[in-house]
């Protein structure tokens, strides 16, 4: 691939052409906070915590599906950026009843530590609070309503790596959520073959294996990534 | 049929009309509208009241689609006298035709608008309502029968086709679409031929036409009255486009809520394939094309381009990011041209008259005419096309005939869901692309809403919201949970709970969920909160609490 | 310097917050150097002071709550959101997914209990919870926040010994922020 | 490669003709994946709504996973898993209608029947529903009553034509 010149945050940077900017970003150690996306599978844009500013174009593009063109100026740690990102931060928590004190992924959780990263103290909206169901039909793993944020890595973990298509989204707007085969139980599905990837894929504490209480929580979502790379090279 | 056969048939059908010209056409109007306050019967009616004079010889009946006075309707028009009739029904059809056939004199009481004129118009050409308006995507709605496309052929029906492939290259056909400078009729206004243009000069061996006909705003229904009244023209522009563009297989996709627009489509791709206007080799040329109607299944976020591409894939409607634009990679990943119905209808015009004449009516900036479905508090409710740059108060007090009871004005919303509202202060803003969004409004599909003091301003802005809220796919995180929670705050608000910082908390969210959202719902969702705070904030102000 | 006054509270909340704090050990000699502690769950004392810094634990959760907070608000200057349940609602929110009624009768009806004939206590003695539990930024202004379940001592004591010095805590810069 | 299904792989095997205007479209379709939503339609047509074995059916003849068809349908409000009722009662609450008073015959509605939007009598005898617009604005308000449209509804006349309509 022919290689091009970008600036990102004012460095001149040399990458190749058909990169999104994500990826250049990450090559070249610039910060992209992220949610939805996950290394290896199809990248959908919908957290939109990757918002980038791109000199010339009024809207703010996703770094994740964007991808990069010659001499394209990008901002991606702009003051109203950084805003987005905490508004967009703090309306994940809102959404759904977020409980970190008993929650199994407490300090392992994706949505934990981006708090963190911009600096959430507390939330300034107020919280919905819906009532979610907890499906703990299938026999090793359990799935929180409550806690998902509705990445849908999963969705796409299951499709695109299992090949199971096990997971799908229903209903829209705020009525979203996860469900297996005709929203049935998990434990009923006739897909799932208990892979288990979509464990690891999850970033928050909204799937988790029954075995283990609170703070316990371990994933690996490199694993995926690895798992994909390693397809790729017929390993 | 090739190009000869053609213009035999034409000729034939416009001789045939010729000859009529001297008897008698009556039109009954069989728009969505007439037909539910009962066309149809009447319909029928007429026929037997013709048959039983024995007058069948010298009246010829249409089924026509939409004549645009939707709330005086049955509507009944007699040519070539251009009379019409209001609130015709099957008891008063009687006189109506002993008058106008028989005696050649005028009901005046029964005239159209006759309960609201003090002296209405024999030829309704001459009323207000109609003499400010200028039909061209509408142009022989409400004269044809929109299931016979003989009809439409006798009314110069696919003369631009004809033009376009005998005459005509791509680049031509995209030239002059460039040069008349029509823009998009959906909402967003982006320049047709630059959109063409686009499509046509990616390379690929499988190229796409959708028509855009998922009409979604509550309060809009020109795309549905085009469908209905004239469905070969929108067929024709589809031809025309797909031509310019290089696409082999056309989608219109139509709202399922349209049922008539869908039966009436489907007929109209069915007459133009026997005719060969439509298929492979098109009138014997080179160029072959297919057109498949998708239904819509009640989803207002399909109107977005790439939401309606996953629709037509049999997929969720949920959009994607762009770029990659349709253009680039929309259906099944292939380039794609989408236009919306109107724009589509306005193709053969401006093939048959040339891009310099469309160009010159309008404004600069904003070409053309545009349909607007007039509702709510006016007197003369329906469906109107007037030139771009007309402007508001021409529209609410000449053709609309001003405010039930003569109440005062209040604000005009335009553009539905993602539009605004404009207060009186801007009656005489013109009406075209950017004097719309310099109020915080935007054109939209064309619904116009006008309001007087009984609307509550921060009602409306909670109305739309809910609306955008219930119509968001749930993708992105901004519009998913931001339409809930501006939803909340202003619920809040309307009961008289909410406080200082819940309305600058909802400032905040609507200008995060215009910039951040994914897609257009989402970017415009935010449009009618943000236009009455801009214009109404007072309204908000005396619903807070003082305290925190 | 005249020394501060300082006051912590306990609304809705397990009462973790104020363990923790004991939690800060000796240090209290350095708080009780810049403070007087004129109103605490751990000290005497029925009405409401004057105060510098008011640490409320807890969200608020019934009308006496409401009441309460509204006070504090009008006699503290710092009123410091302390600890995750008055910050965020945390476990104290978790009966907002369901209506009242049914967190009522789950608790004293049909909750395992050798009493068979179980009821909801009423008496206008008792307080009356309130729909939703929400945290303290709903109904007054919060001058910091404090997140945390609990906050650890370390950083109770942090937040507490700025704000004794006259400074504005940061949580995020001194690496100290932490829900759960 | 599996062979189509055809009507019999669906349970019960009852030769229900509907299911045969479904097998018939599916066919037509050519077993396309892509087809989902027009079959949909026309089973939706077919049966007011999507019994759970009609969607199985579906789900395995265009060889689709259940997940993804089941998020399409949740997604379009012209798809409905559940019986609307008997009759129906449509209320328009587009602008226009919400503007010339939608929602005063809609608590009208609630008031006589006890019935909001979206809900089915006990007895399966009145479904009442909204819609977004159906493009009548010019009659607003209007109310679709069993298919047919009364425009501009008075909330007196309606609830008379709604107590006639489910009348024994």
């Amino acid at each position: 691939m022919a290689k091009i010149i970008v600036y990102i945050d004012d460095k001149k940077l040399e990458a190749e052409s058909g990169k999104t900017i994500l990826e250049v970003c990450r090559e070249n150690d610039i910060e992209i906070l992220t949610m939805c996306h996950l290394e290896g599978i199809t990248d959908i844009g919908a957290c939109r915590l990757c918002l980038v500013e791109i000199e010339g174009n009024n809207k703010l593009l996703s770094a994740c599906t964007t991808k990069i063109a010659a001499n394209m100026v990008i901002k991606t740690k702009t003051e109203r950026i950084k805003k987005y990102q905490r508004i967009t931060t703090e309306l994940f928590f809102a959404e759904r009843n977020h409980v970190c004190s008993v929650c199994v992924a407490n300090g392992k959780c994706e949505l934990q530590k981006l708090g963190y990263k911009v600096g959430l103290d507390h939330i300034r909206y107020p919280f919905l609070f819906p009532q979610c169901e907890v499906d703990t039909s299938h026999e090793w793993y359990v799935l929180d309503h409550n806690r998902c944020i509705m990445c849908t890595r999963c969705v796409r973990v299951c499709a695109e790596v299992e090949g199971a298509h096990n997971w799908d989204v229903m209903n829209r707007g705020n009525q979203v959520r996860i469900i297996s085969d005709f929203n049935t139980p998990w434990g009923e599905s006739t897909t799932c073959t208990s892979c288990g990837k979509c464990l690891h894929a999850c970033p928050t504490g909204a799937i988790w294996p029954k075995d283990i209480v609170q703070g316990q929580l371990n994933k690996n979502p490199g694993m995926i990534t690895e798992l994909i790379e390693k397809r790729k090279l017929g390993l | 049929m090739n190009r000869q056969e053609l213009k035999t048939t034409i000729e034939a059908e416009k001789n045939k009309l010729d000859l009529q010209k001297t008897k008698h056409r009556i039109c009954v109007c069989c728009g969505a509208g007439c037909i539910s306050s009962g066309s149809e019967a009447l319909l029928k009616k007429l026929q037997e009241e013709v048959e039983t004079r024995g007058l069948e010889k010298d009246v010829e009946i249409i089924p026509t689609g939409c004549m645009g006075p939707c709330n005086q309707g049955p509507l009944v028009k007699f040519q070539p006298e251009n009379t019409i009739y209001q609130k015709v029904d099957c008891n008063n059809i009687q006189p109506v035709v002993q008058a106008q056939v028989v005696e050649n004199k005028p009901i005046e009481n029964m005239l159209l608008f006759s309960d609201s004129r003090s002296k209405p118009f024999v030829n309704a050409k001459d009323d207000p309502f109609y003499k400010k308006q200028l039909k061209i995507a509408l142009q022989d709605c409400g004269d044809i029968n929109p299931e016979k496309i003989k009809d439409y052929l006798s009314h110069d029906g696919y003369q631009a086709l004809d033009k376009v492939l005998f005459e005509m290259s791509p680049e031509d056909v995209i030239g002059e679409i460039k040069h008349s400078r029509i823009r998009g009729r959906g909402g967003a206004g982006y320049p047709t031929g630059l959109k063409w243009e686009t499509v046509y000069k990616y390379v690929s061996p499988e190229k796409y036409m959708i028509c855009n006909g998922d009409e979604g705003d509550p309060g809009a229904f020109m795309d549905r009255s085009v469908l209905e009244g004239n469905p070969h023209r929108v067929l024709e522009g589809m031809i025309i486009a797909a031509y310019a563009v290089g696409a082999n297989k056309g989608y219109a996709y139509i709202r399922g809520e349209y049922p008539l627009a869908i039966k009436r489509f489907e007929l109209a791709i069915k007459q133009a394939k026997k005719m060969g206007l439509l298929g492979s080799h098109i009138l014997g040329t080179e160029f072959s094309f297919d057109v498949e109607v998708r239904i819509g299944a009640g989803a207002f976020v399909c109107g977005e381009e790439t939401a309606l591409i996953a629709s037509v894939e049999g997929k969720r409607g949920t959009p994607k990011p762009r770029p990659p634009f349709p253009a680039e990679s929309g259906l099944w990943g292939k380039p794609t041209l989408i236009n919306n119905v109107e724009t589509l209808a306005g193709i053969a015009p401006i093939i048959n008259k040339g891009g310099e004449w469309y160009s010159e009516i309008g404004t600069p900036k904003s070409a053309g005419t545009k349909v607007f479905a007039l509702a709510g508090k006016i007197n003369y409710a329906g469906l109107i096309e007037v030139p771009m740059g007309t402007t508001l108060r021409e529209i609410i007090f000449e053709i609309g005939g001003g405010m039930p009871g003569g109440e005062d004005f209040k604000a005009a919303q335009t553009g539905g869901p993602s539009g605004g509202c404009i207060p009186a202060e801007y009656l005489d803003v013109k009406m075209d692309y950017e004097s719309l969004i310099s109020l915080g409004s935007i054109m939209g599909s064309g619904g116009l809403i006008i309001m007087d003091k009984s609307s509550d301003m921060v009602d409306v802005a909670k109305y739309f919201m809910e609306f955008s809220m219930d119509e968001s796919c749930g993708k992105c995180v901004p519009c998913r949970v931001g339409t809930k929670m501006m939803f909340d705050l202003l619920q809040k608000i309307c009961n008289n709970k909410g406080t200082r910082i819940d309305l600058n908390r909802l400032e905040e969210l609507a200008v995060y969920v215009k910039e951040a959202s994914l897609c257009g719902l989402g970017a415009s969702a935010p449009n009618p909160l943000l236009s009455t705070l801009r214009h109404f904030k007072q309204e908000y102000e005396n619903r807070i609490e003082k305290e925190i | 310097m005249s020394k501060k006054k300082l006051a912590t509270v306990w609304l809705g909340g397990c009462s973790g917050c104020h363990m923790s704090l004991l939690d800060i050990d000796e240090r209290i000699l350095d708080v009780a150097a810049l403070a007087d502690i004129v109103k605490s769950p751990i000290v005497d004392g029925k009405e409401f002071p004057e105060v510098d810094i008011a640490l409320v634990e807890g969200s608020v959760t019934s009308d006496e709550h409401l009441q309460e907070i509204k006070l504090i608000r009008k006699r503290a200057k710092t009123l410091i959101a302390f600890g995750d349940c008055a910050v965020m609602t945390n476990v104290t929110g978790m009966r907002n997914y369901f209506p009242l009624k049914e967190v009522f009768d789950a608790s004293y009806k049909y909750a395992v209990s050798n009493d068979q004939y179980g009821q909801v206590p009423s008496h206008e003695a008792l307080l009356k919870l309130n729909d939703k539990v929400v945290p303290l930024q709903e109904v007054v202004e919060v001058d910091f926040v404090l997140p945390g379940c609990p906050p650890s001592a370390d950083t109770i004591f942090y937040v507490l010994f700025e704000f004794l010095n006259d400074r504005i805590p940061n949580l995020s810069e001194a690496k100290k922020l932490k829900y759960g | 490669m599996n062979a189509a299904p055809t009507v019999k792989d669906i349970e019960p095997v009852k030769a229900d003709p509907r299911l045969k205007l479904i097998a018939a479209k599916i066919k037509k379709e050519n077993f396309k994946p892509d087809s989902l939503i027009e079959v949909l339609h026309i089973a939706q047509n077919a049966y007011g709504y999507l019994p759970m074995n009609v969607l199985k059916y579906i789900t395995k003849a265009l060889h689709l996973p259940p997940a993804r068809v089941y998020s399409t349908v949740s997604f379009y409000h012209f798809f409905s898993l559940k019986s609307k009722g008997d009759h129906t009662c449509l209320v328009c609450t587009g602008t226009a209608c919400y503007v010339k008073g939608a929602q005063a015959i809609l608590n009208e509605i609630e008031k006589t029947f006890s019935l909001r939007p979206g809900q089915v009598s006990t007895d399966n005898k009145l479904g009442v529903s909204v819609a977004r617009c159906i493009g009548a604005c010019g009659l607003a308000p209007v109310v679709v009553l069993d298919e047919e449209v009364q425009a501009r509804a008075s909330t007196t006349e309606i609830v008379e034509k709604i107590n006639k309509m489910v009348a024994p």
